[in-house]
């Protein structure tokens, strides 16, 4: 377990995996070991790497028959997002959205997760159910029939019908992996707060939720990628660039004839970089959240 | 540190029917609590006792019946509004505070102010010996400082009732001992009722004023720890409490004789009335109720001897009844260290005067036996 | 020839067009009532579909110039995507919430949108008092009913590098006319030049050239009949095949065939396309072509019939839940977007096509507009009926199959005729 | 102590009572914070996701589309009034017609876009799990850099599938692509990716798999550290190699994750759209469109057919339902639970 302050008092926990007293690897065994994970963090970085390779590029010579590594390499694509588009403001859009879509999101999962963890309350097994079920029906044919729930809330080109919308798409996956992992948390630390004096409510708050910090930031992670980079969603219900995001605003770099490659590159790769610095951030919970939520899940 | 003021305890056929069983978890039990006094409940896994002790915290509905707190009727009360204080299994300490906030948590949330809530913590703490440790993490604890923690916790509340859920059983056998009689002590310095769940009979006989047996639900016998030694309500209880346990079988009654192995161990008159036509009775003595006897002494049977420990100031005799094939259980007596039989040799035993207990073969109840 | 709609004359020079076409029974009822520019007052919504890097300050810039006559009319411009504009706009109307007041719509959307109730019927407004092309203004009718005014017109011409033509010893100012010269060009361009001779974008909309030329056509609307697997389409198309098959044309790319062309088109590294007006600022600005003087721009090559092109452009359409409060306003708006002058002045910005034809009037010394003069006498209107929108995704298969993947051409036109009947117009007969 | 008095009157329900009324009332006031601490997600699902789909359902045995669903047609002229007609072809129910269309293949191409689907969240799915799982194994390893490749090989979560899309699309080009153009490089031809079916869907599989590969290693990552080390050493004592200690002790305490990660995995590759539209587009003539981007193009081109999308979404839920139903079958029968 990453999170010490959960390891002691839970009982049930078993001893971290950690890295055992080993018989030394072979010089061939670690070099076949260091080969392959560096092929596959090649793999995993050169489409990223292209990106901003062309991103350095000037237009013309980003989809081109010559294939070079660098032509005229220069910041130029990326002042030019920057200052003379929309770009600030769609990345200003997409924060607010993506924090709002994080702590509603957690909120909602948090609470329902705990609810479905905790108390046997009739509708607990089916709401499990409900919640896979969600994920079954197509987003594609979803857009249309929300899109008039909206307009009847007249929530049309709000950032708060992005936020509900993709709160439908990540609360489900984080209640069911909260559930997973308050299950791993000890009941009786419950008990105690209500014997305390707390009610349900404040034990979750107070003592719980303190305790679920890896989970959260799973949930925080997941729900923060949800919002940031959408596309389908915020392409239906945002109408003025007042409130577009990132995802639906870079669709303007690709017009029906020729494609803004130099803003679309340079755009995709800002629109990566906070994305990446969340993850960076999240990523030390990452392991220790996924754990309880699927151990249990 | 004041004391508090304490509160009887009454279960009045409370029942708890978990969802989708149709057993009762703990059926229509009956049990008055004095006020000040320490209660153990004792049974094996699984016979209700930590149900009943968490539906008089109210962490567990009660499905029929009632619990009262002095006079007051808690039955669906939730657990804070119920005056009353509890040591977890495993502590149920919250890990993100430290033992200082661990304490005054429950005074936190009252709304108590910061200052009382020190001093109540520091209190606790010199009583528990716990001064040093006030602003460490639980997880920086050792097992014993972590359980003198959770029964901090409870005691700087000065709760009307204590409920303790085996807060000995994640220590070690000798830290156990002392933690026990220092549990007992307090208990006793503070005066507050404590209900005290335990399946280890040896805790229940030596904390609590009184002792309740519980089985598959069901109360069997509360009593003051000797009561329940000498006379045990019925078969389940007698095999329960001691150790080693009584020395437990049923026998043929004949000419108002329980034939035992080779022996007939006479019964008194009223057993033997009790018994009636049934012509078995359910046999019990303890390993301390039996007296060497030669071959051929009035009462006498035969045990070959298996195994013998001698343990210093005891020894044990663990042997089969001579004559009696059918039996597979062995018969313990505890012997004076001296002169103990080898293995293999047989040895005649006698009950002692009033050393006897009968049971119905089919109840298990008690039979008279004067 | 099958084609029987109304504006088939329209195969006249566009300048001879402008006058047979001009506002004929435009009514002088609502000029009596004109409101007085400076106290209307009203906000409305544009969603333009340009591009929203070059294309879009010349038409804010025109908001600039209807503001200064109509001070207290707010325009709020809102730039979406071509790709996203007409799902957008569709849920938004139907749901009768969050659409825009007034739409630059693509053609073929008109009547679509029209038959579905979403638009205004403009009959009998000023708006459509305007000298527009007929072509381009019969995309606007459904149902005995105007519902849009010309914004733009474009049709499909041929385009080729001056500059490789006389590598190849072709003369740069004789471009081909027939799809048998462009074969004769396309091996001299292969051969002197080292160049590919022509690429064919693998899309339904680029085939029409090929159908035309034959004198074939999707659908006989008068005679409610599904044309498209007709003899002459497969002829035209087994002639676009065959160029693929000889290495007349480059073979074309199942995906992002359209980019692929023009990146080539614009390195040099193939002489000819087809394609429309809407590129002429691209190619003519990027750094490795040469600038618009190495553009050459023609009508598309002839079949055995003729040569015969599609119409394109987009209008100005008004959604029909906006606020009849609104109607002066949008109305002076659409007039004014849709005037001689407006679209003049897009025409020099951007290169592109007007609708109206007195706008040709201010643009006479053009050459960016000129050279297009004889490709819109080829422009043939395509049948406008609401289904239109379902047209082009099973030609747009065909022409892959039949391009990219060599299919046999009737077979494939046979399966676009089973497609129309069973989903496009199951009310038409099969040939 | 003013602590340990006797807070407030009893509550009136102390008293139980046994009528149902009673019961139910207790069964609210045992149950109202569980209820509450769900509702706003229960409501907000049950808008926005539960009313579309028990009206698509409906809908999807009804002949719905975008121009039969007004009972009139009224045409408005500017300024001048409004003229309405009713509706001559309204929207009527058709029983299974929508279904019987589909899946015989009268419209659109249900058994090709099935398949599709079909190896697609085969392929995807056990590629993430097996990529995840070895890299996964690799990472669980003490050894230098570690975090570091830890971080470098999550990164591709960070990106916005659109993004990721879009650069694989690149990759692949085939006139400008990186993959063409080394491939010509080395001597070999280059690929018409995008002409054919298998290489169409090869394209969009790779993208997904790049994706989805680091989702997954977490997650395995997660179950390898929840597995007791104490049994890795039990094993070697009894004598077992590395692989045998990966088949009987790795491989059954990830049963848990693996079981949930697979069953959400297949159902979001099921239905991942931006992949294969953004990726392929269908490319060639439609032969790579797996069941949603096929759905959503033939519903949702030209005139819309609400009906029509709402059979195939009908149809995708009920293949996953199947699925899940199995698969949970089969996990029970090997005992797990969830």
């Amino acid at each position: 377990m990453a999170d010490p302050t959960l390891a002691q008092d839970a009982g049930a926990h078993t001893r971290a995996a950690t890295p055992r007293p080993r018989r030394t690897r072979s010089p061939l065994a670690s070099v076949a070991l260091h080969g392959t994970l560096g092929l596959a963090v090649l793999v995993a970085l050169f489409p990223i790497v292209w990106v901003v390779l062309s991103s350095l590029k000037p237009g013309y010579a980003i989809q081109s028959s010559e294939i070079t590594l660098f032509v005229e390499p220069s910041f130029d694509n990326y002042v030019h997002v920057l200052t003379e588009t929309s770009f600030p403001r769609w990345f200003l859009n997409s924060a607010v959205v993506a924090a709002f879509t994080m702590v509603i999101g957690i909120t909602m999962s948090a609470s329902a997760g705990y609810a479905m963890s905790r108390f046997n309350f009739p509708g607990r097994r089916g709401l499990m159910w409900v919640f896979l079920v969600t994920q079954m029906f197509p987003v594609a044919i979803l857009i249309v029939p929300i899109y008039t729930i909206m307009a009847n809330l007249g929530l049309i080109d709000t950032k708060l019908s992005l936020i509900i919308a993709y709160c439908t798409v990540a609360v489900p996956f984080c209640a069911w992996m909260m559930r997973g992992y308050f299950d791993t948390i000890p009941k009786e630390l419950d008990e105690a707060a209500a014997l305390d004096g707390l009610g349900p409510f404040a034990t979750f708050y107070r003592v719980v939720l303190p305790l679920a910090r890896p989970g959260l930031a799973v949930t925080a992670f997941y729900t923060f990628l949800t919002a940031w980079g959408e596309v389908a969603y915020a392409i239906a219900f945002i109408q003025t660039d007042e409130n577009l995001t990132l995802g639906a605003g870079l669709q303007q770099f690709v017009p029906r004839f020729n494609p803004q490659w130099d803003s679309l590159t340079a755009g995709a790769v800002l629109i990566t970089v906070p994305a990446a610095l969340v993850f960076f951030f999240a990523q030390k919970h990452l392991v220790a959240g996924l754990t309880a939520g699927g151990t249990k899940g | 540190m004041s004391t508090s003021t304490s509160s009887s305890v009454t279960f009045s056929g409370a029942t708890r029917i978990y969802p989708g069983s149709d057993r009762p978890a703990v059926d229509a039990l009956d049990l008055h609590i004095e006020a000040g006094e320490f209660l153990v409940l004792v049974g094996p896994s699984g016979c209700g006792k930590s149900t009943s002790l968490r539906m008089l915290a109210g962490l567990e509905e009660v499905d029929a019946g009632q619990i009262l707190i002095g006079d007051r009727d808690v039955t669906h009360l939730r657990p804070k509004d119920r005056d009353i204080a509890m040591v977890f299994q495993n502590y149920a300490l919250y890990p993100h505070m430290t033992v200082a906030e661990n304490m005054g948590f429950a005074l936190k949330i009252a709304g108590v102010d910061k200052a009382t809530v020190r001093k109540q913590v520091e209190e606790a703490a010199a009583i528990l010996d716990l001064a040093d440790y006030l602003d460490r993490k639980p997880k920086a604890l050792s097992g014993g400082q972590r359980q003198r923690v959770a029964m901090g916790r409870a005691i700087v509340r000065q709760p009307s009732v204590f409920c303790m859920d085996e807060p000995l059983s994640n220590l070690d056998a000798k830290l156990r001992v002392s933690t026990r009689t220092q549990i007992a002590s307090l208990q006793r310095r503070l005066g507050t009722t404590t209900v005290y769940v335990t399946h280890d009979q040896v805790e229940a006989m030596t904390m609590g004023d009184r002792v309740a047996v519980l089985k598959d639900g069901l109360l069997q016998q509360v009593d003051t720890p000797l009561g329940l030694y000498e006379k045990p309500a019925n078969a389940f209880v007698a095999g329960f409490i001691g150790s080693p346990a009584m020395n437990l079988g049923t026998f043929s009654v004949v000419d108002g004789h329980a034939r035992i192995g080779d022996g007939l161990v006479p019964l008194p008159r009223s057993t033997v009335e009790a018994v009636g036509a049934a012509g078995q009775v359910q046999v019990g003595f303890r390993p301390e109720a039996l007296l060497p006897a030669s071959e051929g002494d009035p009462g006498s049977f035969a045990v070959q001897a298996l195994v013998v420990e001698e343990l210093g100031s005891d020894a044990f005799l663990y042997g089969d009844l001579v004559g009696d094939d059918l039996r597979a259980d062995h018969v313990v007596v505890r012997l004076p260290p001296r002169g103990v039989p080898q293995k293999g040799e047989t040895v005649w035993f006698t009950v002692e005067p009033g050393g006897l207990h009968a049971f119905d073969v089919e109840t298990g109840a008690a039979l008279p036996t004067h | 020839m099958r084609r029987t709609h109304a504006a088939a004359v329209a195969g006249t020079a566009a300048l001879a067009l402008v006058l047979a076409a001009c506002g004929s029974d435009s009514d002088d009822s609502s000029e009596q009532n004109e409101p007085d520019p400076q106290s209307l007052s009203a906000e409305l919504t544009w969603w333009d579909t340009s591009d929203p890097e070059n294309e879009a300050p010349a038409f804010e810039e025109l908001i600039k110039r209807f503001n200064e006559e109509y001070p207290d009319v707010e325009v709020n411009y809102q730039s979406v995507p071509f790709g996203e504009a007409q799902n957008k706009f569709k849920t938004a109307a139907s749901s009768g919430s969050g659409a825009p007041d007034i739409l630059r719509a693509e053609v073929a959307w008109v009547p679509e949108f029209a038959s579905l109730g979403y638009l205004y019927a403009l009959d009998g407004t000023a708006a459509l008092e305007g000298n527009f092309l007929e072509t381009p203004l019969s995309s606007n009718e459904y149902d005995g009913s105007t519902y849009g005014v010309p914004q733009v017109t474009d049709t499909l011409g041929l385009m080729y590098n001056k500059e490789l033509f006389q590598k190849a010893g072709l003369d740069p100012e004789a471009p081909p006319t027939t799809w048998d010269e462009v074969r004769e060009a396309s091996e001299a361009l292969q051969q002197k030049a080292g160049v590919e001779g022509i690429y064919l974008n693998a899309a339904g909309y680029f085939m029409l050239p090929f159908l035309y030329g034959e004198g074939g056509d999707l659908l006989d609307v008068d005679a409610e009949t599904i044309t498209v697997n007709s003899e002459e389409n497969v002829a035209g198309l087994t002639v676009a095949q065959q160029m693929v098959k000889d290495g007349t044309a480059a073979k074309p790319n199942a995906s992002d065939s359209y980019g692929t062309m023009m990146t080539l088109f614009k390195e040099g590294k193939v002489g000819m396309i087809v394609n429309g007006p809407w590129e002429v600022a691209n190619i003519a600005g990027d750094p490795k072509f040469g600038g618009f003087e190495n553009l050459g721009i023609a009508a598309v090559p002839g079949g055995s019939e003729q040569a015969g092109a599609p119409v394109g452009g987009h209008n100005y359409v008004v959604w029909s839940g906006m606020d009849e409060a609104k109607a002066d306003a949008a109305l002076a708006f659409v007039e004014f977007m849709a005037s001689p002058e407006s679209q003049a002045y897009v025409a020099e910005e951007l290169g592109l096509l007007p609708g109206n034809a007195d706008a040709y009037d201010l643009l006479s010394d053009n050459e960016k507009v000129s050279a297009w003069q004889g490709a819109l006498d080829a422009a043939q209107p395509r049948p406008w009926i609401p289904e239109g929108g379902l047209f082009f995704a099973p030609l747009d298969e065909m022409a892959v199959k039949v391009l990219v993947q060599g299919q046999d051409p009737k077979k494939a036109l046979d399966e676009v005729a089973e497609t129309f009947k069973a989903e496009v117009v199951p009310d038409y007969e099969a040939q | 102590m003013t602590l340990s008095s006797t807070p407030g009157p009893t509550p009136d329900h102390a008293q139980p009572a046994p009528s149902r009324g009673g019961r139910l009332r207790r069964s609210f006031d045992r149950h109202w914070y569980a209820w509450a601490m769900v509702l706003p997600t229960v409501v907000v699902l049950a808008v926005l996701i539960g009313f579309p789909l028990v009206q698509g359902i409906w809908q999807s045995f009804t002949d719905l589309n975008e121009s039969n669903q007004r009972s009139e047609v009224c045409t408005k002229t500017l300024g001048g009034g409004e003229t309405c007609k009713p509706n001559p072809d309204a929207a009527k129910f058709v029983g299974l017609d929508n279904y019987v269309d589909v899946v015989t293949g009268e419209r659109g191409r249900f058994w090709l876009w099935f398949t599709n689907t079909v190896v697609w969240t085969f392929a995807c799915v056990s590629f993430h799990y097996l990529l995840g799982l070895g890299l996964a194994v690799m990472l669980n390893r003490p050894m230098r850099g570690r975090g570091l490749y830890r971080v470098l090989l999550i990164l591709p979560w960070a990106v916005p599938g659109f993004v990721a899309a879009f650069a694989w699309r690149f990759l692949f080009n085939e006139n400008f692509g990186l993959f063409n153009s080394l491939l010509t490089t080395v001597g070999l031809d280059p690929v018409d990716w995008f002409s054919h079916r298998w290489t169409s869907l090869f394209t969009a599989i790779t993208t997904n798999i790049w994706m989805g590969v680091p989702f997954m290693m977490v997650a395995i990552l997660g179950g390898l550290q929840s597995i007791n080390a104490d049994l890795y050493e039990a094993a070697e004592m009894d004598g077992a190699s590395a692989w045998q200690r990966f088949r009987h002790i790795t491989l059954p305490g990830l049963r848990p994750i693996s079981a949930t990660v697979i069953l959400l995995g297949t159902i979001w590759t099921f239905n991942m759209f931006p992949v294969i539209f953004f990726v392929t587009g269908g490319q060639p003539a439609g032969e790579s469109e797996i069941l949603v981007t096929g759905a959503f193009r033939a519903a949702f081109e030209g005139v819309r057919n609400y009906s029509l999308a709402a059979t195939y979404g009908v149809l995708i839920l009920s293949l996953l339902l199947v699925f899940a139903a199995t698969y949970r079958r089969a996990l029970r029968s090997q005992g797990e639970v969830w």
